[in-house]
C-alpha cells in the first residue's frame, strides 16, 4: 500500500463516501443514486462487471473502500455513455467510473493485471510523451503488455489485421522510428506536468 | 453558396498512415464538393479518447482538449471547431462544458495552459462534421450534389456510441437516431429499417484490451446488419469503423460465422455518390473492399 | 349562449372532470352560481376512461352516475361543453373570461336516439379509447356521456355524411351551420381543474413504444378491459390479438426521471397493482405478472392493497428500472433488459405484453395559462396568494389520485366561495 | 296548488315510440286503467313545445301529478324538471322498444309491456305526494370543530372566512395539536428543498384574533344530540362546568396518537434511551433549536443517526399497524436535514424498503435530502442491540448482506393511530325478531368503552362516527371521500386517513366545505349525499308501530333514535332517504311522500297478469336506481334485448325493499322476481352502505313464504350488479325467463 493510500484511510476514517466526493472525478454525484439499476442494465459489458455502477455506488455508501477501489469493474467501462443518458438522476456515471479507476491507480491499489488498466496506462504514456498517439508503438506495447511470450502470441494472432492495416496504409511501419508528435513538445509536457501538480495538490491537502 | 470555413481537429487516428487516414481522405473529398474549407488546428494534440484515465487525471485530460480549443481560438479565431472523430468531438465538447460549469477547474486549466503559453476563452462552438452537414447544409442541399446515386445498395447505418451519446445530434433520439439513414437515402441507397444494433457499443478502446468481450459485441452488430439484409455498414466513427471491419476474420474463426461485410464512412458514400473516384473516396483504405461502391465509382 | 347569466358572484370552473364536477357541485349545492367550461363534448374527464378504481376495484361510472344526477338536478350549474378559456383578465372578485366554443353541430333537441349514427359511414379516431379504434362521424362519446347529446366530427362537415345525418334527424337537432363562437363571462372566482394528460410514451425511447406493438401505456390498458372498449373487453395484445397472460408493468415510465418528468406521478404504482388484478380477473392462475419498480408507492391505506397483491403468487416484483426493451422478431414478444438491484441480478425477460405505468403531466403547459399564475417546475399550480381568485383543483395542483383530487376540489370550492361571499357583502 | 290530485299523463311518440307502439291504446290505458284525468300525446315531448304543453296544464288545468310516458327517468331530466308536482316516468324507450325486436310477432307482447309501464306509472303517481320540507328546520350557520390542531384551526379559519362562525373544542390546554410539537414541517412550496416553519404560532394568533371563532380549551364534548341544523353539544371543561351550544354541522379533526413504540422491544425502545420515535426527535430538535442535537442518554452531540422506516407499520404482525402512515418517509428526510443543515458531517442514514415521497414536492424533497448527503439504504432492520451506543442489525437488500451499524442514535418512524373515538359495530345488523332486537340493543351499549369517545353522540347506534379499515373514520368512498355514515359530521386530518401537516390542512378545508353545505341544506330540509336536495323524508304511523326497533337498528346512518316509550324518533336531517327503515318495517308504517310501500306496491298490483294458460309469465325486477337501473338503461342504449315479460321498478336501495312487495307480487301471480343491488363486502359499492346485504338477509327468509305457497325458490333471486354489468343484466333476466319455462308458470294468477 502506498503512503498516499494509508494517508487517505487515516484522513477519512470510516467515511469512504466523503473520500470519494473529495477526490474522485464527479464523485459528489454518488449520493444522488436511487438504486434503480438502469445503468447496470444498460452497460454493454455489464455481465462482466463484478459490481455494476449502481452497486458500486451502494458499496461506496456502505464504506466498502478496498472492495471498490481494488475492483476490476470500473475498468470494464467502454465509455459508451448509455448509463449517463439513461440515468434518471443525472449521474455522470462514465466519468465517475473513470474517476474511480484513476483514483485507485493514484493510490496504487488498482488491479495491476487488469488488461484495460494496462492499456489505459500505455495509451496515456504514449500520448503524454509526444502529444499524439503513435498507434503502432501503442499496438506493439499492447501486445507485449503481458510479457514477451504472451506478446508474440498476440502479435502473431493480430498479424493478419496488422498486415491489412499496413496494406491499406492505415498503419505505417515507419512510425516505429518516430511518428507523429506535437511540435511544441516542451510546452505540452509542461502543461501536463502543471495540471498533474495542481491535481495532486488538491488531493494531498 | 459561399465557401464555409471551419477550424478542423482531425485527431490522431486520421493522421497519415493511421487507422482512419482513409476517413480523412473521404472527408476532404466530400468537403471539396461542398465547398467546405477545413483549417486544421496548428499543432493540435491527442484528446486521450476517453481511455487515458488510468495515467491521466481529470485536469490533465481536460488540459489536453483545452489546449486544442485554445490553439483554435488563437489561430482560427471565430471559427467553429469541427471534428470528424467521435472521441475527439466528445472529449473536446465535454471539456468545454465541464470548464464552463466549473470555474475552479477553468482557472486551474488556464494555469496549466499558461505553461504552454496559451489561454482559453472557451467560447468556440464544438461540432461534429455530421452536425455541419445537417445543420449548415441540410439533406436537400447534400442531395443536390449527387451525380451517381448509390442505387441497389442496402446499408446498415451504424451510429455507435460517442457520436450519439451523451450529446448526440440535435433533434435525434439516443435510441434510434435517423440521420445516417437519411444520409443513406439522400445518397440514393436503401437504409436498413429498425437496425437493432444501430447504437450498440462495439467495445471502443476495449477492443484492444478485452478482444473476446468486444468481439462478442461486434458479432451482434454485424449479425443484425446481415439480418437486415445489408450489403454494407456505414458509420461516422473511426473506432466503430475499425472495430467492426478488422476483426471479422477473428470472429469468423471463433464463432464459425462467414462475415465479410464492408464498413465505410458516411463521407465515403458521399464521395462516391458525388461522382468521385474510389481512391478519392478512400475506398482503397477498405480492408474488406466495398465492391458495390467500387463498381459505382468505377462507372 | 347569450342566455348565460354570469356576474362577479359567479364561480367559473375550468374543466369538467371529476375535480371540476366536484368543485362545481359543492359550490352550487350551497346556492352559488357556477359555470363549468369543458373542452370535450361531455363531462367526466379521465375517470370515464378508467375500468376500475383502486383500491376498492369499484367502477368510476358508479360515482359518475351520482354526480351527473346531481348536476342535472341543479339549476345553479351551467355546463358549456366543447368550450375553452381563451383569455382570462381581472382580479379576485372581478374576472372576465373569454370562452371559445367549438361547434358540436348538434343542438339541445337531440334525444340521443342514434338515428344519425346509423346513417353515417366515415370513421374517425376514438379519443375516448386513446385512438385504439374508431367511432363514426356522428357519435356519443361513451355510454354515460353527459350531456347525452350526439356530436358530429368536424371531419364529416361538408360531406354527404353530414347531410345524411341531418336528414335522419326527426328533431332538427342537427345544425350544420353551427360556427365557432366566442363569448365573454364575468366571474368572481375561478376554479382551475384542467387535470392531467398521460406523458407522451414515445419520448421514452428505450422502451420503444413507438417501435414495438406490444408495448402500451397504462391508460390504454384500462380501455382494453372495458366491454365497450377497443377490444370489447378482451385482454389481448395489439400485434396479433393473442391473449396477454404474461404481462409486465414498468413503473416510473416517464416519472421520477430528469429525462422526462422529474416528479413522481403518485398514481402509477397503485394503477399497476390494480391492473395486475385485471390479468388475474381474466386468466386466473394462468396470469403471470411482473412489476418492475424503483419504490412501490402504495401510500397510507393503499398499502393494504399492495399487501393483497403481494400475496398473489402470480405477481412478481422486481426492483429495477428497466434499461431497454427489444422486440423478439419471431413472436413479437417484448424482451426487457435490466438488472434487479436487490442482489444485482441481470435479466432478459420476455413478456406477452408490456404496460408502461405512464406518468401524469398537467394538461395545461406551464407557459400557456391564460392568466399570470404561480406554477412550479413540474407545471402544477402552487397554492399562492399571488393567484388572487384563481384556485387549482385536483391534478392541476399536483399529481393526485381520484380520492385526493376530490378532496382538493372540495377545498377549492370553499376558497372560491370565500371570494364570492366577500363580493356579495361588498355589493350588499 | 289545489290539494285535490289531478293526474296528467303525457305520451311521447318520438324516438320511434310512436312507430313501434299503439299510442292510442296507451292513451286509453292511461285514462281507463290509470285513471289519468287527462292524457295527451306529443311527437316530441321533450321539445320546448312539448314541455310547454305540460307546464300549461300544470298552470291552467291544475295538473299536479304527472305521468311522462317517454324515455327513461335518467334521460331528459332537465326538460322534465317541473316544480311542485309529483312526477312518474313510464320508460317506453329504454324500457320497451329498445330492448325488443321490431317484428310483428313481437308486437303484441311489446305493446303489453308498454301498457303495463303506463299503468304502473299512473299507479305510482297516484300514490305519490309532492315532497315539501317539513318546515321544522331553520338554518344554523355555526360549525362545531372537534380538535384544535392544525386541521381544526384550518377548518375554523377557512369556514370563518366564508362567513360561518366556528367553535373549536380542544381537549388540551392549547391549540396546535401535534404540529405544535414539531420543530419544522415538510416543505409545502417550490422548490421543496428545506424544512419549513410550522406556522402554528401565526395560525393560533389568527384564530384568537378572529371573533368569528370561539375556542374552548381543556374541553371535551360530553354529549352531542340532535341532527344537522340543530346539533346540541355539551361542551364540558376539566373543572366540570358544562355549556350547551347549538350547531349546524360538525367537523371532527381529532387527529392521531403516535403508535406506541413500546410494542417494538426488538428495537430496544424503552431500553436504550438513544432509540427514540420521530415525535421524540422533534422534541430534541425543538430543544436544540438550530444548535447540534444532543442524544438523550448522555447529552453527547449526535454524530451519526439512523432512521428505521415503517417501524411497526405495513405489517400484519400482531400489535403492528397494517397501513403505511404515508408521511414518515418525508418526515425522516426532514429530520435527517435537522442534522445535516446544522453539521454536514453528521452521518444520517434512512433505512427503508420503499421510499414514499409522491407528487411534485415529494420527489424534490427526496432529491434535496440526497444532495445534503442523507444516505438512503434499502434494507430491513431486524434488531437494535442495546449498548453504550445502539447497534442496528439490518439486511441491506441491495448488497444482499447482513450489516451491523453502530450509531449514536436511532429514530423509529412509527406511524399514526387515528383518534377516531369508540368503534361502532360496523357489521351488518339485520333483525329478525324482537328478542334479538333487545339483545342487539344491549350489545350496542356494551361496545368497548376503554377508548374515549370524541363526540359522545346521543345516537341509537354508538357515540362516534363508524370506523373503516385500520380504525380510521374514513368514508371508504373514492368519489365521495368526506361522506361519513353520520350525516353532517365530517372528519378531517389523520383521524380520517394518515397524512402530513399540509395534507391535513387541505383536507380540513374540504371538510369545512362539506360542513357548510350540511348546515345550509339541512336548514332547508334538503337531504345530503347521495340524494342531494331530496325534500322527501320518512314519516311513520305510531298507531301501527310495534316498537320492534328494526328501523332504529338497521338505519345505516344512525338517523333514528328511540323515544322513551320505544317508538322510533326520526331525525329528518340525519336521514339520507335510502328507505332502509321502510324496508325494515314489518308492519309497513314507514313511508316517504314520493316513495312508499304503496308507490311501489301499487305498481306491481297495476301490472296486468295474464292467466296461467296464456304462457305469458311476468318477471318483476326491483333494481337499485344508482347502479342496476343505469346498467339496464345502457343495455337498452346498446340495443341488447331481454324478455318482454319483464317489468322493472327502480328502488332507492335494496335496503328499502319491503318483504311485503315480494309476498304481494308472488300472491298476485308474478312468476319470477329479481332483486338487483350493489356489490357488498369490505369494498361495498352500495351508497347506503349495506343495501344488498340487507336484501340478501331478508330474502333468505322468503324461502319460508315460498314454501308456504309451495313455490320453487328459484323464483326469487338476488344479484349484486355493478353499473358496468351492461351485458350481464339482460342475461340474468333471460335466464330467469328460461327458469320459469322449465319450472312452469306460477299458479297464483287470478
Amino acid at each position: 500500500m502506498s503512503d498516499l493510500n494509508t494517508g487517505m484511510v487515516e484522513k477519512y476514517r470510516n467515511n469512504f463516501l466523503k473520500e470519494v466526493e473529495a477526490n474522485v472525478e464527479e464523485g459528489d454525484w454518488v449520493k444522488m443514486c436511487m438504486q434503480c439499476g438502469v445503468c447496470s442494465g444498460s452497460c454493454p459489458l455489464g455481465p462482466h462487471w463484478d459490481h455494476p455502477p449502481q452497486e458500486l455506488f451502494m458499496m461506496i455508501r456502505a464504506g466498502k473502500r478496498d472492495e471498490v477501489l481494488q475492483s476490476t469493474s470500473m475498468w470494464m467501462c467502454t465509455s459508451c455513455y448509455n448509463c449517463i443518458v439513461r440515468c434518471p438522476r443525472e449521474l455522470p456515471i462514465t466519468h465517475i467510473m473513470h474517476g474511480l479507476a484513476h483514483y485507485a491507480t493514484r493510490l496504487g491499489i488498482e488491479p495491476k493485471n487488469q488488461p484495460t488498466r494496462k492499456f489505459s496506462q500505455l495509451f496515456w504514456d504514449n500520448l503524454a510523451k509526444n502529444g499524439r498517439v503513435n498507434e503502432l508503438k501503442l499496438g506493439i506495447s499492447l501486445y507485449f503488455m503481458n510479457g514477451l511470450v504472451e506478446g508474440v502470441k498476440t502479435a502473431l494472432g493480430m498479424a493478419g489485421i496488422g498486415m491489412g492495416m499496413v496494406k491499406t496504409k492505415r498503419m505505417n511501419p515507419m512510425e516505429i522510428l518516430g511518428g507523429h508528435t506535437v511540435k511544441d513538445k516542451k510546452g505540452f509536457q509542461a502543461m501536463i506536468k502543471k495540471a498533474q501538480e495542481l491535481e495532486a495538490a488538491r488531493v494531498d491537502n | 453558396m459561399a465557401t464555409k470555413e471551419y477550424s478542423f481537429y482531425p485527431g490522431c487516428s486520421s493522421q497519415e498512415g493511421a487507422s482512419s487516414s482513409n476517413y480523412l481522405k473521404s472527408v476532404n473529398t466530400m468537403c471539396d464538393v461542398l465547398d467546405i474549407k477545413l483549417n486544421t488546428i496548428p499543432d493540435w494534440n491527442c484528446c486521450s479518447a476517453s481511455i487515458g484515465y488510468c495515467g491521466g487525471g481529470e485536469l490533465p485530460r481536460l488540459a489536453l482538449s483545452a489546449r486544442n480549443i485554445a490553439l483554435s481560438e488563437q489561430h482560427n479565431a471565430g471559427q467553429d471547431i469541427v471534428a470528424t472523430c467521435a472521441a475527439c468531438w466528445l472529449a473536446t465538447k465535454e471539456t468545454q462544458e465541464r470548464l464552463d460549469q466549473d470555474a475552479g477547474l477553468m482557472e486551474e486549466t488556464n494555469q496549466a495552459l499558461s505553461e504552454a503559453g496559451l489561454t482559453l476563452k472557451n467560447d468556440s462552438k464544438i461540432r461534429h462534421m455530421v452536425e455541419v452537414l445537417i445543420e449548415d447544409f441540410g439533406y436537400d442541399e447534400l442531395g443536390k450534389h449527387v451525380t451517381k446515386p448509390l442505387e441497389g445498395i442496402k446499408i446498415a447505418g451504424y451510429v455507435g456510441c460517442q457520436t450519439n451519446r451523451p450529446f448526440g445530434i440535435e433533434g435525434e433520439s439516443f435510441e434510434n437516431p435517423k440521420y445516417l439513414d437519411k444520409f443513406i437515402e439522400t445518397m440514393g441507397a436503401e437504409p436498413v429499417e429498425n437496425y437493432d444494433k444501430k447504437v450498440s457499443c462495439c467495445g471502443g478502446a476495449l477492443a484492444f484490451s478485452e478482444p473476446e468481450k468486444s468481439q462478442a459485441l461486434i458479432k451482434d452488430i454485424i449479425e443484425a446488419a446481415y439480418d437486415g439484409g445489408a450489403d454494407m455498414i456505414v458509420t461516422p466513427c473511426p473506432v466503430c469503423q475499425m472495430n467492426v471491419e478488422v476483426y471479422q476474420d477473428k470472429i469468423n474463426a471463433k464463432y464459425g460465422t462467414k462475415f465479410n461485410i464492408p464498413v465505410t464512412y458516411y463521407s465515403t458514400l458521399m464521395s462516391v455518390a458525388y461522382g468521385k473516384s474510389g481512391k478519392e473516396a478512400g475506398l482503397d483504405g477498405q480492408i474488406i473492399s466495398a465492391k458495390k461502391l467500387e463498381e459505382i465509382a468505377g462507372k | 349562449m347569450s342566455d348565460i347569466v354570469a356576474t362577479n358572484q359567479t364561480i367559473l370552473v375550468v374543466g369538467g372532470g371529476i375535480s371540476g364536477m366536484t368543485a362545481a357541485l359543492e359550490a352550487a349545492e350551497v346556492g352559488k352560481q357556477v359555470i363549468v367550461i369543458e373542452k370535450t363534448p361531455s363531462v367526466g374527464g379521465r375517470v370515464t376512461k378508467l375500468y376500475k378504481y383502486f383500491p376498492k376495484l369499484c367502477f368510476p361510472t358508479c360515482g359518475l352516475e351520482i354526480n351527473q344526477r346531481r348536476m342535472a338536478a341543479n339549476k345553479n350549474i351551467t355546463v358549456l361543453t366543447m368550450a375553452e378559456v381563451a383569455d382570462l383578465q381581472g382580479e379576485a372578485g372581478n374576472y372576465t373570461a373569454t370562452v371559445k366554443i367549438s361547434p358540436r353541430y348538434v343542438n339541445a333537441n337531440c334525444t340521443a336516439c342514434g338515428a344519425c349514427a346509423d346513417v353515417v359511414e366515415a370513421e374517425f379516431d376514438d379519443e375516448h379509447n386513446y385512438k385504439m379504434n374508431k367511432h363514426k362521424g356522428a357519435y356519443l362519446a361513451h355510454n354515460m356521456a353527459m350531456p347525452k347529446r350526439y356530436v358530429l366530427d368536424p371531419g364529416i362537415i361538408g360531406t354527404d355524411d353530414a347531410q345524411k345525418a341531418k336528414d335522419a334527424c326527426k328533431y332538427d337537432a342537427i345544425d350544420l351551420d353551427m360556427q365557432e363562437e366566442t363569448i365573454e363571462l364575468k366571474a368572481g372566482a375561478v376554479i382551475w381543474a384542467t387535470g392531467w394528460r398521460p406523458y407522451d410514451a414515445a419520448k421514452i425511447q428505450p422502451y420503444g413504444y413507438d417501435r414495438i406493438d406490444n408495448v402500451i401505456t397504462s391508460v390504454e390498458f384500462e380501455r382494453l378491459m372495458d366491454p365497450f372498449g377497443p377490444t370489447g373487453g378482451k385482454l389481448v395484445r395489439p400485434s396479433d390479438g393473442k391473449e396477454a397472460r404474461n404481462v409486465a408493468f414498468i413503473q416510473c415510465a416517464g416519472s421520477r426521471d430528469r429525462n422526462y418528468l422529474k416528479h413522481c406521478s403518485r398514481i402509477c404504482c397503485m394503477a399497476s397493482l390494480k391492473q395486475s388484478t385485471y390479468v388475474s380477473e381474466k386468466y386466473g392462475d394462468e396470469a403471470d405478472v411482473s412489476i418492475y419498480y424503483i419504490d412501490i408507492r402504495a401510500i397510507d391505506r393503499f398499502d393494504d392493497f399492495y399487501q393483497r397483491v403481494q400475496d398473489d403468487p402470480n405477481v412478481k416484483f422486481i426492483k429495477s428500472k428497466v434499461a431497454n426493451i427489444v422486440e423478439n422478431k419471431e413472436n413479437s414478444n417484448p424482451t426487457l433488459n435490466g438488472v434487479d438491484t436487490e442482489g444485482t441480478n441481470r435479466y432478459a425477460n420476455e413478456h406477452d405484453l408490456v404496460v408502461l405505468a405512464i406518468g401524469m403531466e398537467p394538461s395545461v403547459d406551464k407557459d400557456t395559462f391564460p392568466i399570470e399564475i404561480k406554477v412550479n417546475d413540474e407545471g402544477f399550480i402552487e397554492q399562492d396568494e399571488a393567484n388572487g381568485g384563481v384556485f387549482a383543483a385536483g391534478c392541476s395542483s399536483d399529481a393526485l389520485d381520484v380520492n385526493r383530487a376530490v378532496q382538493s376540489a372540495t377545498a377549492s370550492a370553499l376558497r372560491a366561495i370565500q371570494v364570492v361571499n366577500r363580493v356579495a357583502q361588498a355589493e350588499g | 296548488m289545489s290539494d285535490e290530485m289531478k293526474i296528467g299523463a303525457y305520451i311521447c311518440n318520438g324516438c320511434g315510440i310512436g312507430d313501434r307502439l299503439d299510442s292510442g291504446q296507451l292513451e286509453t290505458t292511461a285514462t281507463r286503467d290509470g285513471k289519468a284525468a287527462l292524457c295527451k300525446q306529443h311527437d316530441f315531448l321533450c321539445s320546448e313545445a312539448g314541455v310547454k304543453m305540460i307546464q300549461d296544464d300544470i298552470d291552467n288545468e291544475g295538473v299536479n301529478h304527472l305521468v311522462i310516458a317517454a324515455c327513461s327517468r335518467r334521460a331528459k331530466t332537465e326538460a322534465f324538471n317541473f316544480d311542485n308536482v309529483a312526477l312518474s316516468r313510464a320508460n317506453l324507450r329504454e324500457g320497451v322498444i329498445w330492448v325488443r325486436p321490431d317484428t310483428d310477432d313481437q308486437q303484441e307482447t311489446t305493446q303489453e309491456m308498454a301498457d303495463d309501464y303506463v299503468r304502473m306509472a299512473c299507479a305510482e303517481a297516484k300514490y305519490m305526494k309532492i315532497p315539501a320540507a317539513s318546515g321544522e328546520q331553520s338554518v344554523n350557520k355555526n360549525i362545531l370543530i372537534a380538535g384544535g390542531g392544525i386541521a381544526g384551526m384550518t377548518a375554523a379559519l377557512e369556514a370563518s372566512k366564508a362567513g360561518y362562525p366556528c367553535t373549536i373544542v380542544e381537549k388540551t390546554g392549547q391549540l396546535g395539536g401535534a404540529t405544535a410539537q414539531l420543530y419544522k414541517k415538510i416543505p409545502t412550496k417550490a422548490p421543496y428543498a428545506d424544512p419549513e416553519d410550522t406556522g402554528v404560532a401565526e395560525m393560533i394568533a389568527a384564530v384568537e384574533a378572529d371573533n368569528n371563532i370561539s375556542v374552548h380549551l381543556n374541553s371535551t364534548l360530553t354529549n352531542t344530540a340532535g341532527a344537522p341544523g340543530r346539533f346540541a353539544a355539551d361542551i364540558s371543561t376539566e373543572s366540570g362546568s358544562t355549556e350547551t351550544k347549538e350547531f349546524g354541522a360538525i367537523v371532527q379533526a381529532s387527529g392521531f396518537t403516535p403508535y406506541d413504540a413500546n410494542n417494538l422491544p426488538e428495537f430496544a425502545y424503552g431500553k436504550n434511551k438513544d432509540v427514540v420515535t420521530q415525535m421524540e426527535l422533534e422534541a430534541l430538535a425543538v430543544e436544540a433549536n438550530g444548535a447540534a442535537i444532543k442524544r438523550p442518554s448522555d447529552g453527547k452531540e449526535v454524530s451519526s443517526v439512523l432512521f428505521i422506516q415503517c417501524a411497526g407499520q405495513r405489517s400484519k404482525k400482531e400489535g403492528h399497524l397494517q397501513h403505511c402512515s404515508g408521511y414518515c418517509c418525508s418526515a425522516s428526510i426532514k429530520q435527517a436535514m435537522y442534522f445535516k443543515d446544522q453539521n454536514p458531517d453528521v452521518d444520517t442514514t434512512v433505512l427503508y424498503t420503499d421510499l414514499r415521497t409522491p407528487g411534485a414536492g415529494g420527489e424534490n424533497f427526496y432529491r434535496s435530502g440526497q444532495k445534503k448527503g442523507v444516505i438512503f439504504t434499502k434494507g430491513v432492520a431486524s434488531e437494535v442491540v442495546d449498548g453504550a451506543s445502539p447497534t442496528v442489525k439490518f439486511k441491506d437488500l441491495i448488497l444482499d448482506e447482513d450489516i451491523d451499524l453502530e450509531v449514536d442514535m436511532v429514530v423509529l418512524a412509527t406511524g399514526m393511530v387515528a383518534n377516531a373515538g369508540q368503534p361502532t359495530r360496523a357489521e351488518l345488523t339485520v333483525m329478525d325478531d324482537e328478542d334479538k332486537a333487545a339483545e342487539k340493543a344491549s350489545e350496542e351499549v356494551e361496545i368497548r368503552v376503554d377508548v374515549e369517545s370524541i363526540l359522545n353522540l346521543d345516537y341509537r347506534q354508538g357515540k362516534d362516527v363508524p370506523h373503516m379499515a385500520n380504525g380510521f373514520a374514513d368514508s371508504h368512498f373514492i368519489c365521495f371521500p368526506y361522506e361519513t355514515q353520520r350525516t353532517g359530521i365530517y372528519t378531517a386530518g389523520p383521524t380520517r386517513r394518515p397524512m402530513d401537516t399540509q395534507q391535513a390542512m387541505d383536507d380540513a378545508m374540504g371538510a369545512a366545505m362539506k360542513a357548510i353545505a350540511a348546515a345550509e341544506n339541512s336548514g332547508l330540509g334538503k337531504a345530503a349525499h347521495p340524494r342531494v336536495a331530496d325534500l322527501s323524508f320518512p314519516s311513520f304511523r305510531a298507531e301501527g308501530c310495534t316498537q320492534c326497533k328494526r328501523c332504529t337498528v338497521e338505519c345505516p346512518f344512525g338517523a333514528i333514535n328511540e323515544t322513551d316509550d320505544g317508538y322510533p324518533m326520526f331525525n329528518e336531517s340525519r336521514c339520507r332517504r335510502c328507505g332502509t327503515c321502510m324496508g325494515a318495517c314489518p308492519v309497513r308504517v314507514i313511508s316517504f311522500e314520493n316513495y312508499s310501500i304503496d308507490t311501489v306496491g301499487q305498481q306491481l298490483k297495476a301490472v296486468d297478469i295474464p292467466d296461467e294458460f296464456e304462457e305469458k309469465p311476468r318477471i318483476l325486477i326491483l333494481a337499485c336506481e344508482n347502479d342496476a337501473y343505469p346498467a339496464l338503461d345502457m343495455a337498452a342504449q346498446n340495443k341488447l334485448e331481454y324478455s318482454a315479460f319483464t317489468r322493472i321498478i327502480p328502488v332507492r336501495c335494496l335496503g328499502s325493499v319491503s318483504l311485503s312487495w315480494i309476498t304481494d307480487s308472488l300472491n298476485s301471480g308474478f312468476d319470477g322476481i329479481i332483486l338487483m343491488g350493489c356489490p357488498s363486502g369490505d369494498d361495498y359499492q352500495c351508497h347506503f352502505v349495506k343495501g344488498s346485504l340487507m336484501a340478501q338477509e331478508r330474502m333468505s327468509k322468503v324461502g319460508d313464504t315460498l314454501e308456504s305457497l309451495s313455490l320453487e325458490k328459484e323464483r326469487v333471486q338476488t344479484y349484486e350488479i355493478s353499473i358496468t354489468d351492461i351485458h350481464k343484466v339482460p342475461q340474468i333476466i333471460n335466464e330467469m325467463a328460461d327458469t320459469i319455462e322449465q319450472i312452469g308458470m306460477s299458479p297464483f294468477k287470478f
